[in-house]
């Protein structure tokens, strides 16, 4: 029975801003009364649907956030990081999915960086690069450490985080979905330096979403959903459709009404469209009136699909047929004014002007509809903000109110609102609801429901495979930016079913 | 009762808020009333909206440049070159007053097309861009003055900026015009609420169907345009054409007037109100400078030690929003 | 591979001005003589040493626009002090103090308040402007001590004193990009400014660090310079803004930050001083020069920057 | 990389056009360095002067100018680089009376003969030219002042509008005006920097004439300023006002006959560049100069309309 090295207990937190501050008045948890624990010189493999929590949690014991509750033990004494370098200092060494590397200096450079080795006030280079060269080669890689890292491939530069953590001599391991952007050979060696890691005691802990990797290389899994610790399975009594059950184990609220019908006019149409250079063509129609659901794991393409259809980013062959009129590459004003709307899943960055007032915003999208002789009418504006706040029931003193102070659910609801005042005719919603509490998700399902009504064609990008499988009437799974399966049929509505194919 | 009043206060701390230069200015105003000799006379008071017309309109140019996130460090280089330009046309090569008038607004047009190009296309910063130009403009300026100034410029073109209505001459007139359609643009019209939209969030504006590429571009233009006027309109009014007219010296006014007006340098506010009392507290104090018989190089280290606080004061009070 | 890659880059700079060295000496009549060569690196001396600091700043993503005042500024308070008859060293030190407290204020706002750099350096350089125009009422002052002078003008074993100067700014501040931690920090801030943070680096520091350096060598070549002419003009700043930046442009220093070897811009400030040296023998009107030089400064810039957004493009795809 | 090498590369080539295109010679070749003949109708004509009589006397003659008003340190290195270059003679003009004093050094040392034009350099300094040849400024102030003093029956107010700050030339004449005046009741009410720029200029006259409304006349350092004094007293409708300024340019002949401008004291570009070539060329020709006199005034008329 190996010793227990990290524990943590109740953490719970918060939605939180950039600084990783909870946000003022915030009800909605990300993480609530997690139990988590790793042992001496396991492989020890967290799994669960997006906005499980997963990377909140390893945030946590990388120090780069607080947690709002709950305790952390290290190796039984209570700890608390007050940021990154000091959990390092205590052992624990994070590897993030976006690498943390200065990509303009050079391999050695960036493994020491902050505690050069010094000879007098100079740095010993020498001794530097030899040290870089042997840490490498010990892990098998044959990489200059002179080479600028920005020349090295992405499976190099994670081995030089992953050399530049062991340096540390750390205990703890983080890997945030390490194997993403590698290739088969490259996973190959990523694994057989886990297994020395271990061999040397070192324990690890590995996100994936990958379950071939997980009987591989893991010694226990740990499943987390809707931010809650749902158990932990030793390798050894693996079950997929166990474990699939675990992640999925969500219930399906009520909070679904499908009152509208689909038509058979297509609307939107994508044929062959690759997303990438190095990605399969898609296939996909939405109807009128009909709400596409278009699931699969964060970074599997949807959002790039979404934003190649809405012209904002380039995309490699293919058409996209608008009512059977091609609008690649059109501006996006020119697609407004056709009645295609985005609705982008990062709201604070491309969203809304937080600094604008709630009227401002919401007009904003109209402006040239609504005033086509460029003269603003600010009583009619008034008029129009103040319909929208009614329908979509927006809390807030006043449209004068600056955006920046309205809670997540109101500012995604005035986002709702720019883009329904633009009446448009496709709406594609990237994760609709993300970050904002149970009320305002339910009214935005049921505005769905209500647009879809009105023979809008609805194309909606979500995580939460419940909202997928209540709003959709179609359902397309996505992975590695490819189409991975359609389903058609209500019956193949299943969560197990729709997760496995995104795995 | 009470609540009105209430009301009434918190009307006057918002006014305050988004008017800080008019309250600033009215505070100076009095000062230099109670302190400066000559300074409260009617005639000075005119000679001062006098000086201050033709900045002004600069100062709006470089405003809305500003609320894009920019800079325009090719401005008083700009002055210059039309200034020369419409000399010439006029006096030395004869053309017709419209045309040579038309020809130097055109200039100006290019030079805002060209700056705006390269910093919304080639995507180089505003102020490598425009310090680079602003060298290039004055250097082409000075090569087609061919060394020589152009004064003492025909009645009939001068008729345009000095002629008197009412005590005003036109040029405070043609200030005051555009001081109105500036309003208009940037207080009534979408375009100012797509500027604003794109100063706080290009990417937001630009997802929500605003033409951001076509629109910074435009903003670049229009300042040169309103330079382009105001180049004319003052070597009407010292009645003599010179390429170095302006220089970087006009620049760095015209930006202080927008800053101490409120134009925020990380894009998205300004007004009008601000700008152009902005320039009137420049001028004001440069006024009261001359009243005094102070030296001119006090002001000059002042004026940058103004900016500076009016900087510092903007980007304070935008912390605790 | 690294080491290669640089090497070629800085040899084809060489390279071309050595080749603009022969072609010159062909066609301008007088160029390639001793003296005339002498005159070069000793007007480029100011250049380099303005431009050393320049690179640091443009590597952090900065700039600096303050080079014309706190240059007369610095110069002024320092002349003012040697002709009230204090020594030499300590109105140089006043001088360099006056230089690098700008430089500092100019860290502060960028660091504290956020301030965009080209604004709280314009800013800064316009009081500085200003200011020495005030102290001496615009007047210039003149006749400093004869070591001082020297230090201008004179020359050690046939090369000017200035050039010393200039060799030791370019060669401490090179150690320092390439041998010490402090080098590395500014490069990686340059870089990747999470990573440095992460790393439990003050970035404040090095900020603080590399403006205040910068307003240091900008006095530093104000004084040279009213040493070169045994006078302090209080606008004899003017001409090493846009030449300072055109020094490091020139040098291959990226506008996108992270980049640029101080060297090279000592390079680029020769370029600079040849391309003035050449059309000044040729009596070409400055103005040309100017529009010469801004051309340049676009074009480089622009180069530089579209060649950078094609390779973040690629790297974005999917 | 390769692209900014490209471009370093057309820099050479194109240096090559300019000089192949400047690469002639003939004759011993004068330099003339000034600040700027930009905007300053009075430099232009010294400069044309100066390249008139070196053409005469069959020299090869180069212009060589600092641009701004500001780039002391412009002008310095440039005449650095015509020493270098080995030009036989140069004609200065300096833009500021001891910025140039190191560089006339080094001329000496290299054996140029150097020729001070207009602006002369700090006392002292003698031996560094053979001679300075330029209007008395502090004369032509004093002949201003007595004259203003005159026409206005020796009482009134007076403004002056000063060159930039720290211009000899421009100092002198003020303080030769100053002298010019004494004695008569006459009062300088306001005295401000014009910079020698209309705009400037305009600017502060309108201000002083808000300080005191009650002038009778104006004197300023030089007619490059008088564009922008007249419109401003135009426009406070004091066209009475007695102006009298120094350069005598061709523009401010018309004025005076228009009787904006009540007079000027005109200088002799003519005479400063004839005479500063002939000199050169006897030292070139190896003529013993010790007995030139350091100082020769080009003389100063005043015009007025009576004179016209």
């Amino acid at each position: 029975m190996q010793k227990t090295i990290l524990q943590m207990d109740n953490i719970t937190k918060y939605i939180f801003d950039e600084h990783g501050q909870a946000l003022r008045g915030t009800t909605v948890k990300i993480l609530e009364d997690v139990h988590f624990d790793v042992k001496e010189a396991e492989v020890h493999v967290l799994v669960g649907e997006n906005g499980a929590g997963k990377s909140t949690l390893m945030k946590i014991i990388g120090g780069i956030i607080p947690a709002d509750g709950g305790q952390m033990f290290l190796d039984g004494q209570e700890v608390t990081f007050s940021g990154p370098r000091e959990s390092l200092a205590n052992g624990i060494g994070f590897i993030h999915q976006e690498l943390n590397l200065c990509l303009n200096l050079d391999v050695a450079q960036n493994i020491f960086l902050g505690r050069e080795s010094q000879k007098g006030i100079f740095l010993n280079k020498t001794e530097m690069y030899e040290k870089a060269k042997e840490m490498l080669l010990r892990l098998g890689f044959d990489i200059n450490p002179h080479t600028l890292v920005r020349e090295l491939s992405t499976a190099q530069q994670q081995i030089v985080e992953i050399v530049k953590v062991l340096s540390y001599e750390c205990r703890v391991i983080i890997m945030d979905e390490p194997t993403a952007s590698l290739t088969k050979s490259e996973i190959d060696k990523l694994f057989a330096i886990i297994h020395d890691l271990r061999k040397n005691g070192i324990s690890i802990i590995y996100i994936s979403h990958r379950f071939d990797e997980l009987t591989e290389i893991g010694d226990r899994i740990t499943v987390l959903r809707d931010g809650r610790y749902i158990g932990s399975v030793d390798i050894a009594e693996f079950d997929y459709d166990k474990i699939i059950s675990m992640m999925v184990g969500r219930k399906l609220t009520a909070m679904f009404k499908s009152t509208h019908l689909v038509q058979d006019k297509v609307i939107l149409e994508v044929k062959g469209l690759a997303i990438a250079r190095n990605t399969p063509p898609i296939d996909l129609t939405v109807r009128s009136g009909e709400v596409v659901g278009l699931s699969g794991l964060v970074g599997a393409g949807r959002t790039e699909l979404a934003k190649s259809i809405f012209g904002s980013r380039p995309y490699y062959g293919g058409q996209i047929l608008y009512k059977g009129e091609e609008i690649g590459h059109l501006h996006p004003h020119r697609l407004i004014e056709k009645g295609v709307i985005y609705l982008s899943e990062d709201r604070k960055l491309e969203g809304l002007v937080l600094e604008m007032s709630l009227k401002d915003n919401v007009t904003l999208a109209s402006l040239k509809r609504m005033y086509p002789k460029t003269k603003i009418n600010f009583a009619r504006e008034a008029e129009v903000a103040s319909e929208s706040v009614a329908k979509l029931n927006i809390v807030a003193n006043s449209i004068e109110q600056l955006c920046n102070t309205l809670s997540g659910g109101n500012q995604q609801k005035v986002v709702l609102a720019k883009w329904l005042l633009t009446t448009p005719q496709l709406l594609i919603l990237d994760e609709p609801t993300r970050g904002i509490d149970v009320n305002a998700k339910s009214e935005i399902y049921r505005i769905i429901d209500e647009l879809a009504k009105q023979g809008v064609a609805i194309l909606m990008i979500s995580s939460e495979l419940p909202e997928i499988i209540g709003m959709s009437d179609r359902i397309y799974v996505m992975k590695r930016g490819a189409i991975a399966a359609e389903l058609t049929a209500k019956e193949d509505f299943v969560q197990e079913k729709i997760l496995s194919y995104t795995l | 009762m009470g609540n009105t009043q209430v009301l009434f206060s918190q009307r006057i701390r918002k006014f305050v808020k988004n008017n800080g230069s008019v309250v600033i200015f009215l505070i100076l105003a009095l000062l230099a009333s109670l302190f400066v000799k000559n300074f409260f006379a009617l005639n000075n008071f005119l000679t001062i909206i006098k000086q201050a017309a033709i900045p002004v309109i600069a100062c709006l140019g470089i405003t809305l440049v500003l609320m894009t996130g920019g800079i325009d460090l090719s401005l008083g280089y700009t002055l210059g070159l039309c200034s020369i330009t419409v000399g010439l046309f006029v006096k030395t090569v004869g053309l017709p007053i419209w045309l040579s008038i038309v020809l130097t607004l055109l200039v100006g047009l290019l030079v805002g097309l060209i700056n705006g190009t390269l910093v919304q296309v080639v995507k180089v910063p505003a102020f490598i861009v425009t310090l680079g130009s602003g060298y290039i403009i004055f250097g082409i300026a000075q090569i087609v003055s061919s060394g020589s100034d152009v004064n003492r410029l025909p009645a009939s073109f001068r008729a345009i900026g000095v002629t008197n209505i009412l005590g005003l001459n036109t040029t405070v007139l043609i200030s005051l015009v555009i001081c109105l359609i500036m309003y208009y643009l940037l207080h009534h019209s979408t375009f100012g609420r797509a500027l604003a939209a794109f100063g706080f969030n290009a990417k937001a504006a630009r997802m929500s169907g605003i033409r951001s590429e076509a629109l910074n571009i435009l903003v670049y233009m229009i300042c040169s345009f309103l330079v382009a006027i105001a180049a004319i309109l003052l070597t009407i009014r010292v009645n003599c054409a010179q390429p170095t007219m302006g220089g970087g010296v006009y620049t760095f006014e015209v930006i202080t007037g927008a800053i101490i007006g409120g134009a925020s340098l990380f894009g998205g506010i300004g007004t009008v109100i601000g700008s152009v009392f902005g320039v009137l507290i420049i001028k004001v104090l440069e006024n009261c400078i001359n009243l005094l018989n102070v030296s001119y190089y006090t002001y000059q280290a002042f004026q940058g030690i103004v900016i500076l606080l009016a900087i510092i004061f903007e980007n304070v009070k935008n912390r605790k929003l | 591979m690294k080491g290669l890659k640089i090497s070629k880059k800085s040899l084809l700079i060489i390279a071309s001005v050595v080749a603009l060295f022969f072609i010159l000496g062909s066609l301008v009549p007088g160029f390639l003589s001793m003296r005339n060569l002498m005159n070069i690196i000793r007007q480029s001396s100011i250049i380099a040493i303005t431009a050393c600091a320049m690179t640091l700043v443009i590597i952090i993503k900065g700039i600096d626009l303050s080079v014309t005042g706190v240059l007369s500024f610095c110069a002024m308070v320092n002349g003012l002090l040697l002709l009230k008859g204090w020594p030499i060293l300590l109105a140089m030190l006043v001088g360099l103090a006056v230089g690098t407290a700008m430089g500092l204020f100019n860290g502060l706002m960028v660091e504290k308040l956020g301030i965009p750099a080209f604004i709280t350096t314009l800013v800064v350089g316009n009081v500085g402007g200003g200011l020495a125009l005030l102290l001496n009422a615009g007047k210039s002052i003149g006749a400093f001590p004869a070591a001082y002078v020297f230090m201008g003008n004179g020359t050690i074993l046939g090369m000017p004193v200035s050039n010393y100067i200039m060799f030791f700014f370019v060669i401490v501040t090179s150690l320092l990009m390439s041998k010490t931690r402090l080098g590395t920090y500014i490069y990686a801030m340059g870089g990747n400014e999470t990573v440095v943070k992460q790393q439990g680096i003050s970035t404040a520091a090095i900020n603080y660090f590399v403006y205040g350096f910068s307003g240091f060598c900008i006095a530093m070549a104000g004084i040279l310079l009213s040493g070169q002419l045994d006078t302090v003009h209080p606008t004899q700043g003017e001409p090493y803004q846009l030449d300072a930046i055109a020094a490091c442009v020139i040098g291959g220093v990226s506008m996108l930050g992270g980049e640029g070897k101080v060297y090279l811009a000592l390079v680029g400030a020769l370029i600079i001083g040849v391309q003035r040296n050449v059309l000044n023998l040729l009596g070409i009107h400055p103005f040309y020069q100017n529009i010469f030089v801004g051309i340049i400064i676009i074009v480089i810039v622009a180069i530089n920057i579209h060649q950078k957004r094609r390779t973040i493009e690629i790297s974005k795809i999917f | 990389m390769k692209k900014i090498i490209v471009i370093l590369l057309t820099l050479v080539v194109s240096f090559g056009l300019f000089a192949a295109g400047k690469a002639e010679s003939q004759g011993p070749e004068i330099a003339f360095s000034l600040k700027t003949i930009t905007n300053d109708a009075f430099q232009k004509a010294i400069a044309d002067s100066v390249e008139a009589a070196a053409k005469k006397a069959g020299a090869k003659f180069t212009l060589v100018t600092a641009g701004q008003q500001t780039a002391v340190s412009t002008q310095v290195s440039q005449v650095e680089d015509l020493i270098a270059k080995g030009v036989a003679g140069i004609v200065l003009s300096p833009m500021d009376s001891k910025a140039v004093i190191p560089v006339l050094k080094k001329a000496k040392e290299a054996n140029i003969p150097v020729v001070l034009v207009d602006q002369t350099i700090e006392d002292g300094n003698e031996d560094l030219y053979i001679s300075y040849i330029g209007t008395d400024n502090f004369n032509a102030g004093v002949v201003a002042g007595e004259t203003l003093a005159e026409v206005l029956g020796g009482q009134g107010n007076v403004l002056i509008v000063r060159g930039a700050n720290g211009s000899s030339a421009g100092d002198q004449r003020v303080d030769g005006f100053k002298a010019g005046i004494a004695g008569s009741a006459i009062r300088v009410v306001g005295e401000q920097p014009g910079d020698w720029a209309n705009d400037k200029a305009m600017q502060v006259t309108e201000n002083m004439l808000q300080a005191n409304s009650d002038i009778q006349g104006l004197f300023t350092a030089s007619d490059v300023m008088l564009n922008g004094i007249l419109t401003a007293l135009d426009n406070a409708g004091k066209n009475s006002v007695k102006i009298l300024s120094v350069d005598g340019s061709d523009d401010v002949k018309e004025m005076i006959k228009d009787g904006e401008v009540y007079g000027s004291m005109a200088q002799f570009p003519d005479v400063m560049g004839t005479k500063a070539i002939e000199l050169l060329m006897d030292s070139i020709n190896g003529k013993d100069m010790s007995g030139v006199p350091k100082y020769i005034d080009s003389g100063t008329t005043c015009i007025t309309a009576a004179s016209l």
